[in-house]
């Protein structure tokens, strides 16, 4: 393949794009949190972190951190004009509850039915770690999630069925990765965008579940950033 | 651009509709929406369900929805305050359906509605006839009645201070009801007495996140 | 019968006198609220209101009511120096949750294992109203009653079985009434203190079940107040 | 009188037994009542059961209580943080018991001790490993597993100010699981960077009323 997949900052400006203004938006740790230095021109979201802040905003300058100010991934932030805190179960009402307009996950697998693996592997080794993952992906209205497309030695991440222990199952909407935009649906995977030269063949090989294409596939194309 | 303010009471209950579900904040006179529930009188909604602590008295708010015959049913925890005229006549009448619950579980039943939960055990009135056709539980060694989640289509809130975000706090006990009801509506509908700029209300003091709120209308007084 | 019952306000004092410093008491409507007005010599209690306040003190002087703080009984009341507000689903989980250390409650029948009949008569005539009274009942600590001995009409509210609804199952500990002061635990009724004068019998016809007796029972004596 | 003050870190700890359930506040570094838990460290308690959202990280707070032996089970949502060393360490050992609970179920399961509610069904995990072994009901068409309620025999909580009745509020994301904890724990003692006199705090912006607590002391810094 010579196509030139997207970067990790284009896939987070992607799916930016999709989160309306206005929205309520929790991001998941690792890739996700990058969706948040690239989503505010123009729009104003409020982001909300697990541990009981809703509107918090970017990282605060180097010594200037305050460690009761902290993400899910317990890095400093600081707090939006407008933000507040809560504690920790008014705030997974909140995620639970169906108040999360879009959260933007990581994930280990996705099914053709929307089941997310996102939690655990079957490496026996480490211990067992779920944190607020199930919480939010039973309860936001719309789960997006933001993956690379295949592991790191090249197995299919998009599968028929998970592998992998269940987060919670038909809950994911769409997925983003380096090389394609697919919504989860009845008729399992569509195809939206695809990136620039890579073909519908290519794709499928690399997925693990046959898909399926919209009328018009968008196309991907890299910014070099 | 986050701005939930409207500009009248009309806007604030556009689009309510026939059979809604609306919870109505308030305990005692304090903390009724009362304009609100007026403007809900004004554009006509028919055939509610009605959820609040008590039935209204006198000639205003849930005593005037009933008078006008636009409450199919109630539920509620103490229909028989003093003057609750209305509520008691049609209810004589068979023209009304009550749902007792207790205040607790009232309360608690919003909020599992708002918390995305799928119901819980209580033991306030496992031993009584509001329990009958229920669930019954024996855990740690006592009896627990299960109760489901009431979600409401609309709530009617009254607060204090608002910014354009919808973040609220309200005034001593007219806080009663209004952030669980905020919480466990469709469309959550707030009346304040002042509107502030966004980041004038303290973070650390919020008492509702402007999440549980879609619009905010300003009356004074 | 020639003996003087105590007066309501005896009553309540009776009853303040078992409340021990520091407690968080719950005060139901009616008869209960006087004690109250009794309690605070030399006591901080805090007191309870459902509606969402811990720590209202007196009623405000005419002219200074504030409709907006008020207690379970729609009267205004003040906030005492170290109370705060709260919403109904906070305050509720005091109630039931057993942080309540005392609730006095007025009652229309108490059962000799003490299950509590306050919400509802066989009168059809009127729409049921429960409130918080089922909450209280199960969740408080200490469930007193403070209660006339019989109904206007003569009839015993102490009873084997009440005939009314419940509200709870084995919740009352103690009953205070007019003419005595009864435990009520695995042994049924047991009479702590009686009013000066009146005999066992003339108390036991009065009461529906049977009455045992502590040790020393102790005499009740009108203030005259 | 009320005086919920006490004058030490022992006196704060003092009398908690071997056996105990111990809920430890925090969420990363923030709101980890660090002094509280070396204190019980020194009170010297053994076989406790520490109730908290990760399992410690270098070598304070609970990581040393699990170091030196003392945690015989602990019950958390995320105990893979780095440098959770010492739990790595006895978990792959089999000396130390771990049962997973996603984070909002065990927020939601202390919140239910505090409430006094025998359990509640959440959608949250009920398709997923960790409802094995649990009742399984499908409410409005959603798979739904029954959580019981989680009460602690202590709580260690960090807060920001207190006055003697105890009354709390707190400093930013450092409240996070403080006023649940708070409610479900027979004994609660919290550390505070401040003693107020009473009547300092907003009785509108009370987070953890008095009633949820039982000693307070502080600890500068």
């Amino acid at each position: 393949m010579t196509v030139a997949p997207l970067s990790h900052a284009d896939m987070a400006a992607r799916v930016a794009q999709d989160i309306p203004d206005g929205s309520y938006v929790n991001l998941g740790i690792g890739m996700p949190t990058l969706v948040g230095d690239v989503v505010s021109d123009g729009k104003e979201i409020v982001f909300h972190s697990e541990n009981g802040i809703l509107g918090f905003g970017p990282a605060p300058a180097p010594g200037e951190e305050d460690w009761e100010l902290i993400n899910a991934g317990k890095q400093p932030v600081t707090l939006a004009t407008g933000g507040c805190y809560f504690h920790h179960t008014d705030s997974f009402m909140m995620m639970r509850g169906g108040h999360i307009d879009v959260t933007v996950l990581g994930a280990f697998q996705v099914s053709e039915r929307g089941d997310l693996a996102n939690w655990a592997t079957d490496d026996a080794h480490l211990p067992p770690a779920v944190g607020g993952a199930m919480d939010l992906a039973v309860g936001a209205k719309r789960v997006l999630v933001l993956m690379m497309h295949t592991t790191p030695d090249g197995r299919p991440k998009l599968l028929q069925e998970c592998s992998y222990p269940l987060t919670a199952a038909a809950v994911v909407h769409r997925v983003y990765t380096e090389l394609a935009v697919i919504d989860v649906g009845p008729a399992g995977f569509v195809v939206r965008e695809m990136v620039a030269g890579l073909s519908r063949e290519e794709l499928q090989q690399r997925t693990a579940a046959p898909l399926g294409f919209a009328d018009e596939v968008g196309v991907l194309v890299p910014s070099g950033r | 651009m986050i701005d939930k303010r409207v500009a009248s009471l009309a806007d604030a209950v556009e689009g309510v509709a026939d059979g809604a579900i609306v919870l109505v904040g308030g305990f005692g006179a304090a903390g009724v929406p009362v304009e609100l529930v007026h403007a809900l009188l004004e554009q006509g909604a028919r055939d509610l369900t009605i959820v609040t602590n008590n039935a209204g008295a006198g000639e205003t708010d849930v005593a005037a929805l009933i008078r006008e015959g636009r409450v199919r049913k109630i539920i509620c925890s103490y229909p028989r305050s003093a003057g609750s005229i209305w509520f008691e006549e049609f209810y004589r009448a068979g023209n009304i359906e009550l749902e007792l619950v207790p205040q607790g579980t009232l309360s608690e039943r919003m909020r599992a509605a708002g918390a995305g939960l799928g119901g819980f055990f209580t033991p306030a009135g496992a031993d009584s006839l509001l329990s009958r056709g229920k669930e019954i539980r024996v855990i740690a060694g006592r009896r627990h009645v299960f109760e489901e989640p009431l979600q409401g289509d609309v709530a009617l809130v009254k607060a204090e201070r608002a910014d354009r975000w919808g973040n609220l706090v309200y005034n001593k006990a007219a806080r009663n009801f209004g952030p669980t009801m905020a919480t466990a509506a469709t469309l959550s509908v707030v009346q304040v007495r002042e509107f502030v700029e966004l980041g004038d209300l303290d973070p650390e003091a919020v008492v509702t996140p402007g999440i549980f709120v879609d619009r905010v209308v300003e009356v004074a007084g």
